[in-house]
């Protein structure tokens, strides 16, 4: 099968998608970039170069930069899939999603339920999440609790080449709101990706390995350091399951518990903060559901509850690694009543 | 462009029934059988019908929380918008929203709006909409004076130029955000602002509905051929208290007799159309007649309807489908 | 003791520490009401009449009424903060800051971090929360777990009336951003509130009652449900301990725990969504820290994830009532494994 | 009025370390030694300049993510604003920040920002803080052409309006935000928003020293009047791409190089001033000099300074005080 970044993987996702309905439309700051220059048209295609060669294929009717000013075209975006277009927005860094939330959170995500199931919101609203590019506390929180926190979302975090598209395929033609958060750390990542247009199913984690001593589920840019730590934990006798949920919301509770009991030990990975974030949330459903079937404490590996810092040093530090995970594990692995 | 004699009656309608539902609803609120608040429109009925009259099928709008009177000149039913109201099974929005949540995307109606500037950035939406999918429809932002201060109110303008979208913003100045007076909370002028984004803009007398409707009427035409947004700032007058709940003691009552006794946009109407002889006065009374009988009905009928089942629709119309739980 | 009203408390707090510190400032939309019309000043005293009386007393200077501009003046706060004033700024329902998220999640809450500790952003962003008013999808959020995910805020939410007067002295005179959240349906409560001001400490739950059976952790408008509920169960033998932790963030794990240790049977109980909520991070820490001790299911009162609805039958079927706490709290203390 | 001798040179040693330290900045980031991303000054030296000539102790600026012209004409000093940037121990923020964050509350440097349009509802309340507690400062908000179409800035000017602020709003108008120009982005005309407000607001040649701060004099005597707030909407130049990584292909290369010969304010304020025969081309010389001394010391410093060890400082600084767990 054919190789390609995570990059390459959504980019062809837009292509398609793009082609296949006319209705999709995408915009956002410095989409093409070079507007109104006297150097090369679609300079940027995104600052992550995500939406490269777009403007040339689908023209500046479909490919659309916007100003500065998110609040306004992101609830540009809820407007346009009300009135049946399916707009793929983006914020380059989900942390400017402060200036921006209410058309997220008390529009788009409420329009459905407020008018008594008359709206449909069509649109998937991307954008880059995540710590390790040294780009300190503005530009590095991971945030999909907020997201998941609120009813009428769906969000979708990706680990890999090939979910990347399939999800952002789904996200597209899905009827309701989506939250697509990239990994800005994942962009160049390579793996397999079929050519073809695909969907990847919300709500279905994707088990990465089985094992029988301990569940690690995980999420994003954590799901390849859960498979560091779990070739470390095979060499030393323990073996690990590795679910990646891929969405946060709909979560896939029933895959989870399932393992859970088989494993009667948890431990939840999560690169965002720990207060009301998703490890939390995971261990939560854990402990109501599985309870009877647990051998050990439900672990939890975040970072620390501290904004992300720029120093290189700190910030290796903050993130969940794979000896923080292994030793999680190892823990959990080893627990006796 | 003079109205037609059934361009006026019809106005007249729309206007009176706005009036006379918004009556209604403060009855209804005055009885205890409004559930939650309700901002009401009476005072301000010949800006929503102006503005309405101008647009087609196919064209939008979006709301605020002072959402009736687009609503109705919207075409919405008023019967199961009091139900709504009332927080009943049968409602617009199956008792779901409410008051401030009112919609109908059918008749271009993008809901009111319980969030101050939440319209205008959807209105870009629509417009853009419009204008990819070659509908020439436009789309009509109603806010109001507060609003103008929303930073999502300067984005839009902006974006709407940008862009070139099919977009009429109307603000609706009654004076009065709740309790803070616009000429405390609005430095500068309005109609500068819009010209400050290259944006066309006019000053409009809201108690006037011709006026409103010219001024509209022109603005949508631009739009509709291509020449992008324009605002219009509309003085007009709040009638009631911010919401059911205000006692609305920072306007003195003297302050506030002569507002209804002189600046009442259905008198102006009446008085504007029996005097130059376009509509005689007895054909404005059975209009009156006729919406107070519409409205009887829109009351008896919302009373007797049944509550939502919680059982049956609490967890409904979140999704449009979700393998998860609710 | 004298009673007073949850309102009465706050409004006496706030005319106690204006009074001592000339530096503390108030201002949001209507804060006063009625500027530039001929009738009543201060009509309002903010929209649930907190602040009224204020401007009477300490003047226009430091008593302020805004535009509706909520991110001019939440990010006013906290500039206005890190030169020298501790303003107490209000947004009148906590839903409106999806227009203002950025100021206190990527501004107030990160400075002291960003800047290497030099920032001190003594502010206190008051807005009331909550379901009940029949106030539909937009007016009724919860949305403390949204602030408790991030560093740097600490987060406050009163149940009683001598609470809500000792937490707000303390957010007032506290050196870090505080969000505090008054339930709008807690205003006309009473209860004894001393006349002199006095601190209620953060990161301090208070032991509502004790009991061997179950150990119930409830939040805000919830800890008299919860009240409720353990009558209730009394009635039937069962007696519950009740914790109320009065802030989120920090939060008073060692209380949580050791009672969690104690009964061994724990229900937490919360009127915000229940994804990413503060049940599910009260559950995470107990099913990870006091593991060992637990004989049931940790189990979860919440609404369910839908936006708050209108219509009076369903808004009482959406918050979680004394019913749905004391049969949950009735699980939890009979199960046997 | 005409600016010193002493006032010019000062000037000058301002614009050239701020060049100078932008030129190493860049060389750094070249040899990987820039661990994030930095988005540099260079270009724009005379705003900064003219601009905090005008101010006096107390007063304070909110800044942007281009923020170290602002940092150095605010004083502070180089060495840790490098350390700060290769991301050490010694930095301004002790490493924790980057050159997105650079802060110092007791230089009135209220902190480079990583969100566009930021600032403006910062420097209303440091300027309602001055005004409380009647200091006299005044607040100047530093922000590009792209972040007037943020919703921040039209609330900002119009609360300082309202509240009558001693505020300054310093448009730099570098032509471009990210890869976006301002000719697409800026519907309208800056100085017509900000008239819009009924704010005084004119239009200023960032590239001439002198008219800067003469502007920004006048601006901030106003402010520290009583009289308000205002806006220059200043025309710079942005000499690097965007940040440290952008390769910059929206611009010719022939457009660059014309930009850099000709529309260098350096160059032109050391042609006004010895062409006029206020300052000689040696004391700017020595000056040169001076400032690659300083700068080749903050390299050596910064490079050689230890990393923030986590074990000790990832957790500090959250809160000045937390009873929970961080
Ligand atoms: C973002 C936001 N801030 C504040 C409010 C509370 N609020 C509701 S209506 C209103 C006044 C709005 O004034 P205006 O725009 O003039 O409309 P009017 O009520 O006069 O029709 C305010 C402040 C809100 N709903 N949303
Ligand atoms: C809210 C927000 N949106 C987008 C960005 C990404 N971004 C960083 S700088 C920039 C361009 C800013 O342009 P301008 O204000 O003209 O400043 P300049 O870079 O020209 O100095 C953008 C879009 C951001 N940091 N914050
Ligand atoms: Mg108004
Ligand atoms: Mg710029």
């Amino acid at each position: 099968m054919p190789q390609k970044t995570f990059r390459a993987a959504l980019n062809e996702a837009l292509h398609q998608e793009m082609a296949a309905d006319p209705r999709v439309v995408i915009f956002g700051e410095d989409i093409t970039g070079g507007v109104g220059g006297d150097g090369e048209a679609d300079a940027w295609g995104g600052a992550f170069g995500v939406s490269k060669g777009l403007l040339a294929k689908f023209g500046p009717e479909r490919v659309l930069d916007t100003p500065i000013s998110e609040s306004a075209f992101v609830g540009a975006a809820a407007g346009a899939a009300l009135m049946g277009l399916r707009p793929v927005v983006e914020i380059m860094f989900v942390d400017f999603i402060g200036v921006c939330l209410d058309q997220v959170m008390n529009q788009a995500a409420k329009f459905r339920y407020m008018f008594g199931g008359k709206a449909r919101t069509p649109m998937v609203l991307r954008a880059t999440f995540g710590a390790g590019a040294r780009s300190a506390s503005q530009h590095s929180q991971a945030l999909y609790p907020i997201f998941t926190h609120i009813p009428g979302l769906k969000v979708v975090v990706p680990s890999n080449p090939a979910d990347a598209k399939g999800l952002l395929i789904q996200a597209i033609r899905d009827d309701d709101p989506v939250i697509f958060l990239e990994h800005k750390m994942l962009y160049d990542t390579v793996g397999e990706v079929p050519d073809k247009p695909y969907v990847t199913p919300f709500g279905e984690a994707r088990v990465v390995r089985e094992g029988d001593d301990v569940t690690i589920v995980a999420l994003g840019r954590m799901v390849g350091r859960a498979e560091e730590a779990a070739r470390t934990l095979a060499a030393e006798g323990i073996q690990a399951t590795i679910l990646d949920p891929r969405t946060t919301s709909p979560l896939d509770a029933d895959t989870i518990l399932e393992f859970a009991e088989e494993t009667g030990r948890v431990v939840v990975v999560d690169e965002a903060n720990p207060r009301c974030g998703m490890a939390a949330d995971i261990a939560a459903l854990v402990a109501e559901e599985a309870f009877g079937a647990l051998k050990a404490p439900i672990l939890k590996v975040t970072p620390p509850h501290t904004p992300v810092p720029y120093a290189p040093s700190l910030e290796d530090a903050y993130l969940p690694d794979a000896a923080r995970i292994a030793e999680a594990a190892r823990r959990a692995a080893r627990y006796q009543a | 462009m003079q109205l037609s004699r059934d361009d006026l009656l019809a106005a007249y309608r729309t206007m009176r029934t706005i009036r006379e539902f918004e009556s209604r609803v403060h009855a209804e609120a005055q009885a205890g059988r409004v559930p939650g608040s309700t901002h009401l429109y009476a005072g301000q009925e010949a800006v929503a019908t102006g503005v309405c009259m101008a647009l087609r099928e196919g064209d939008t709008i979006a709301s605020t929380h002072r959402g009736h009177g687009h609503c109705i000149a919207m075409g919405l039913d008023v019967g199961p918008m009091m139900a709504e109201i009332l927080g009943k099974a049968t409602g617009t929005c199956k008792g779901k929203g409410g008051s401030m949540h009112i919609a109908d995307l059918e008749k271009g109606m993008l809901g009111a709006n319980g969030i101050v500037g939440g319209g205008p950035p959807l209105v870009c939406g629509a417009a853009l909409a419009a204008k990819t999918l070659g509908t020439g429809a436009v789309s009509v932002c109603f806010s109001g004076d507060g609003a103008v201060n929303q930073g999502t109110t300067a984005e839009s303008l902006n974006l709407s130029m940008v862009w070139t979208l099919p977009v009429i913003f109307v603000v609706e100045d009654n004076g009065w955000g709740e309790a803070t007076s616009a000429e405390f909370a609005v430095a500068g002028d309005i109609v500068e602002r819009a010209r400050g984004y290259g944006m066309p803009a006019v000053r409009v007398d809201g108690l006037s509905l011709t006026e409103v409707h010219e001024a509209a009427r022109e603005a949508v035409g631009r739009a509709r051929e291509g020449g992008g947004p324009s605002l219009l700032h509309v003085k007009t007058e709040r009638f009631f208290g911010h919401f059911n709940g205000d006692v609305d003691t920072y306007r003195s009552e003297a302050w506030k007799a002569e507002q209804r006794a002189n600046r009442d946009c259905i008198l102006r109407f009446r008085a504007m159309a029996t005097e130059a002889g376009l509509v005689a006065a007895e054909d404005l009374d059975s209009i009156d007649r006729e919406v107070a009988a519409l409205l009887d009905e829109a009351v008896r009928a919302a009373r007797a309807a049944p509550e939502p089942d919680p059982a049956r629709v609490l967890t409904t119309d979140v999704y449009v489908s979700y393998e998860g739980r609710l």
